[in-house]
């Protein structure tokens, strides 16, 4: 159970600085999967960093059951936007990180990390340095990284948003399948409504300038969902429910009062 | 541990005025027969060997004239007077027009300072009518005015030998401007061993036996220079006739003569002739008396045994 | 796990936290000073043989200071240091550059830049004064050598460093090779070259003495060999701190200019 | 813009394309060996005062390798080198380490740290005396003086410089300060710590001469003192030389763990 | 005008090394909108950076209006799919920084830089360091920084990638508006099906291990299109075209192998 509490981060800077989240109040209950979009720079990502202890808040709090947060820790695992993979270490290094620091055995770590790297599809790159893996592949990686570690609280911020359509759907139900069988708690950033439709209990919907919660939209479709939950007319009209509550806000800057021409 | 005490620890500078009585009393086994091991630490100057007879490193050292203050200003002891040096020399570049020490006046000096050169060239300096404001003085550290004369940077220099043998090697034709033994008549220029203040007091025994060695070791290279020099080249490693050539600058006494001077008060002139060149320096504040740091009385005991 | 953050971007130190970190750091530098002067009288008042204590030596400072000497040998010091400094390290970054960018460049000077570096600067304070004489271009040279050789290292490694695909977008928008070296490399390098500085400026003061055995008048360095003839350990000590804060102070202005020229860096710690 | 690249990843210089890189670099290295021993011959054949030429130390050195000084002096000098030098980098990775991850003890331990930087090794010769004695340890203590505050400042930078978002990463990854050092920040300032490394390889080197003025028996730097108490230049080359050519294999070597320690950089040329 | 022709490139390393392209035989006309799909990994950022002159191919050549490529220049502007931002400059100087090599003059260069700034909706963050943007907005700068040099030939490797729906549909009718008016040549890799119908004049479809070009979709959609060009029939049937070519080739893993549970 996570929840915000007026919680608030502002940047200090010339002109006043600038606000990031505004006063956000939002529970993700227990288990709960709750997915955040929003327009780019509305503050998702400063939202998660929050939650993860990365950030702290200028006002307000965050609570993970109960206990104020007070720094980052194995029991919220986090994919990062910008991945965030160690540069030096292997696929199988960076899978193995969060194992190392948990002491596990070196054994079963290797088993572990090979199952989640098997889950991502880099096997055959196990051994490969980071600086050779193309972007999709690195997000992959960061993605068996936050799995391998096991956290209670899963913090993902545009975990498939560097991959193609196969592969992202295949990750997508490989996740949800991870999920009902273990029931964590997930909150989820991505951009792609069709994405936050499939995969959510609930859609919150961000504003930007200040960062603040615009809409929520609660997700009825049954679970377990597969490719033909996608061909429903509930996952028809909820995609269209939230690509409105996206698209209705204030533009940042109305296209029209921007020439085209130079 | 009667073994313990008599192990001694002894600095020299690695040429041969201060290296040669050690290099004998090793070869010519002096120091077992008095039941003494000593090491020797090979050093290149004697302020730094007073400071580790200070710190409690060494036993003994050996210092040059131009360090005597440092005894005197109640830093070690003088237990023993080495020789006496006449390797000092002024000297100017040819073709600069510097003929005499007159000719000085408005001419750039490298002297490496508070050493004998820088003595000499004082005194040099005084007997011509000039004060050192007349010159363009250039302190520099020993090797750095041999660099600085050899390549002609300055117009004259106050150095000695070994050192204005390379330069001569390079500038022939050096003039000869002043030397040592133009002032033998004021002033000696005696090479010493010393030891850690109050050592005399604490270890006579010792100290004595280890004067005693130095006196058997002096009284053979009175006797065989030539030896010595060979004895001395080989310990230094160095080549036997550039030890010769600085064998030549220096004057040895026997021990007996030294005996005498410490007697008839001529060691005390010469020390007390050297004092009033730090005070003029400002070394040392005042003179003071010289058996307050020489052990004169321990050199002609240990000679009577 | 304690950090600072003047940008206020991430968690503070737990026991600082009511303090501004700037005040924080000056309190704690205070304490480190008086520390440190109280060890020192510590030692002195111990009778470690000839260790002069804090108050003869800032009595030798005062008599120093009161007589002008201090003042000019400080102000002929830092000068050398300065010019030898400077022109060390503006030829370490093109020198640098270069070793970094070109393999060719690199395979002919980097023997020599790390044959010199390890060469001490005593050994070739003779060949100075034959090749250049006894006056201040040889005294700034040898400073100028031990600047240049100990920080072109890092600007070295900091080119090396470079992300490639910085200097890829810049190529696709059009930079050559000139223009990717100042607008790319350089700002790319900036926190390897103030390591480089800050090594070089050590390795200049630090030569100081060396340099001024030649045939020096004045100077800090030239007043210690004086004092260590004469054995005169409280200006050898009014020397050692005279140089230590100089070079503390000026080490400063470089930290100050690194803030400065580094806030795009995404940094941990203040 | 020519970039070798050993991975091939990128385009080569185009004059090297046929051969490859590392022989090309070794061709480049004979070279310029050939160079700057040619320079040296014309130097001392147009008779700079006293230089002596490359023939007259070959012979020279010939001797001293003969009557095994040399080899003595050299294993003797690279002894207390190594020790120095390690002893000082081994000590910089945690004390830069932790000025660099905690305010609190960059505030007490900087200040002193840029303080004896900049103090000239001579300088603290008679001080070193005085504590330590004239043994081994004092000479071995100066070098470690050299190779330590001048490594410092590496590690220090490299340590601030760490991707913030690395550290984060192993953060929610469950790893404590103790780990993050350890697993992070070490590997992540691994060229700062290699230029840390070879500046303070150099800092040690160039400190021999200076710390084999305490009372050494042997040793490079003890034997070009004592030549320089006859002016012998021939034997003063060969120190140079010898020191130049020790410092440059262990740079070497240096480079060469380097290289094995950041293939994981995205490196822009060889 | 660009042609690739036998275009292959090999990575060596340890089991005979990895060949990201192999064999690429494909001419992109003058004034085509080309858009690369295909799994994770299969070589469409080598084959972008291989038209960019940044990689060197390891057999047969690119050339781009019948010269063979030698290099990076000007003409050929990229987007890279990790941005590339210099740190050390606002998104101001970042925009900038082909005009200033382009010696621009300093009011014109402010005056478009100015305008490519606001096209993306970056006005308030002009003088932001990149460390302080979001995800979204680093990518929009990266992007603003392409438009601004006015490359002839566009070479784009997932530019609308970490965009919110809204922000990227308006980026993406921009694009072509930009396009239809200037005619530029542009190769665009996205993995967004529905963004490659949307563009392209042709939409080539690779495969992986190696890389190599599996089918080319000719996009026949009138022009100019608008939002609702995605609501025709021939927009969706396309659609359905290019994501059964996707999702037909042999998957990394097939799922069904991995077990999920551990
Ligand atoms: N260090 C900082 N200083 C100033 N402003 C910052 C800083 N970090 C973030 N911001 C601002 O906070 C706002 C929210 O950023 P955040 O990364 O949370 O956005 P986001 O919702 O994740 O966007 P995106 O979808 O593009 O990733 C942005 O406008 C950004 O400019
Ligand atoms: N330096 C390198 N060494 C070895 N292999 C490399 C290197 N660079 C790229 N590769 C490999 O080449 C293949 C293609 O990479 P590329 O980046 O072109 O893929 P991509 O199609 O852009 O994928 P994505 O959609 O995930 O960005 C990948 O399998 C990658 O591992
Ligand atoms: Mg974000
Ligand atoms: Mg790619």
């Amino acid at each position: 159970m996570i929840s915000f509490r007026d919680t608030t981060r502002h940047f200090p800077g010339p002109d006043g600085g600038f606000t990031a989240v505004d006063g956000i109040d939002l529970d993700v209950a227990e288990g709960e999967f709750t997915v955040l979009v929003g327009p780019s720079g509305c503050g998702k990502s400063t939202l998660l960093g929050i939650a993860a202890g990365l950030t702290e808040p200028s006002r307000g709090e965050v609570r993970v059951d109960g206990r104020p947060v007070r720094g980052p820790g194995p029991d919220r695992g986090m994919v990062f936007q910008q991945y965030a993979l160690f540069p030096w270490l292997t696929v199988r290094g960076n899978v193995e990180f969060g194992l190392r620091t948990a002491r596990v055995p070196r054994a079963e770590r290797r088993r572990r990390a090979a199952h989640f790297i098997e889950l991502v599809g880099l096997t055959e790159f196990a051994d490969a340095l980071p600086k050779t893996l193309s972007g999709g592949m690195r997000q992959r990686c960061a993605i068996a990284r936050a799995y391998a570690a096991d956290p209670r609280v899963l913090l993902m911020d545009e975990p498939f948003g560097a991959l193609d359509s196969l592969t992202r759907s295949r990750l997508q139900e490989q996740l949800l399948e991870m999920w009902e069988r273990e029931r964590r708690t997930v909150l989820f950033v991505t951009h792609d409504v069709d994405e936050a439709v499939f995969l959510a209990d609930r859609v919150v919907v961000m504003a930007a300038r200040p960062g603040r919660i615009h809409r929520t939209v609660p997700i009825g479709l049954p679970r377990p969902r597969t490719a033909a939950t996608r061909l429903t007319e509930a996952f028809t009209a909820l995609r269209t429910d939230v690509w409105r509550a996206v698209h209705e806000q204030q533009p940042l800057n109305p296209p029209s009062t921007v020439p085209l021409e130079r | 541990d009667g073994d313990r005490d008599r192990s001694v620890d002894f600095g020299y500078i690695a040429d041969y005025n201060q290296a040669g009585l050690l290099a004998v009393a090793r070869e010519r086994g002096l120091w077992k027969e008095h039941g003494i091991r000593a090491t020797y630490k090979v050093f290149t100057d004697g302020p730094t060997q007073i400071t580790a007879l200070g710190a409690g490193d060494l036993d003994f050292g050996t210092i040059g004239p131009g360090a005597t203050w440092l005894p005197a200003s109640g830093r070690a002891t003088v237990v023993a007077v080495n020789q006496l040096g006449r390797a000092d020399r002024v000297v100017a570049l040819p073709g600069r027009g510097i003929d005499r020490i007159a000719d000085l006046k408005g001419k750039r000096v490298a002297v490496p300072e508070g050493t004998s050169g820088d003595m000499i060239l004082g005194l040099a300096l005084d007997r011509a009518g000039l004060s050192r404001d007349d010159v363009r003085i250039v302190p520099m550290a020993p090797a750095t005015a041999v660099a600085a004369l050899a390549s002609r940077q300055v117009d004259a220099a106050a150095l000695w030998y070994p050192l204005l043998a390379t330069v001569e090697k390079r500038v022939p034709g050096l003039v000869r401007l002043a030397e040592s033994a133009d002032f033998a008549a004021e002033f000696a220029f005696p090479s010493s061993f010393v030891a850690a203040p109050g050592a005399v007091d604490k270890n006579r025994e010792l100290v004595e036996d280890v004067v005693r060695v130095l006196q058997k070791a002096n009284d053979f290279r009175y006797a065989n220079p030539e030896k010595t020099v060979a004895i001395t080249a080989g310990f230094l490693r160095l080549d036997r006739d550039a030890v010769a050539a600085d064998a030549r600058n220096t004057q040895p006494l026997s021990t007996a003569e030294l005996v005498a001077a410490g007697r008839d008060g001529t060691v005390a002139r010469w020390f007390t002739a050297l004092q009033g060149f730090f005070v003029r320096n400002g070394k040392l504040d005042a003179p003071v008396p010289v058996e307050k740091f020489y052990a004169g009385d321990l050199y002609t005991r240990a000679a009577a045994r | 796990m304690p950090r600072a953050a003047a940008t206020g971007a991430s968690r503070r130190p737990r026991g600082l936290r009511a303090r501004g970190p700037v005040t924080a750091a000056r309190l704690t530098g205070a304490v480190s000073l008086a520390a440190g002067i109280g060890l020192w009288q510590l030692a002195a008042a111990l009778g470690t043989a000839g260790v002069p204590g804090p108050g003869p030596v800032a009595a030798r400072a005062a008599e120093l200071l009161a007589d002008g000497t201090l003042v000019t040998d400080a102000v002929v010091s830092v000068r050398r240091v300065l010019t030898g400094f400077l022109l060390g390290t503006a030829a370490a970054i093109p020198v640098g550059a270069l070793m970094g960018w070109y393999p060719v460049a690199r395979a002919l000077l980097e023997p020599w830049v790390q044959f010199f570096r390890v060469i001490p600067p005593l050994a070739i304070i003779p060949l100075t004064i034959v090749l250049l004489g006894i006056d201040e271009p040889a005294k700034i040279t040898v400073i100028f050598l031990a600047a240049f050789l100990s920080s072109v290292v890092s600007v070295f490694q900091g080119v090396v460093a470079v992300d490639r695909t910085l200097v890829d977008a810049a190529r696709v928008l059009g930079a050559r090779d000139p223009g990717i070296f100042v607008r790319v490399v350089v700002p790319a390098t900036v926190p390897f070259l103030f390591v480089g500085a800050r090594v070089g400026l050590g390795a200049a003061w630090s030569t100081l003495v060396a340099a001024e055995l030649i045939a020096a008048q004045q100077g800090l360095g030239y007043r210690m060999q004086q004092a260590q003839l004469y054995y005169d350990l409280e200006t050898i000590f009014v020397g050692i701190v005279s140089i230590g804060a100089l070079g503390l102070l000026m080490d400063r202005l470089l930290i100050t200019a690194e803030r400065r020229a580094t806030v795009w860096q995404e940094r941990r710690a203040v």
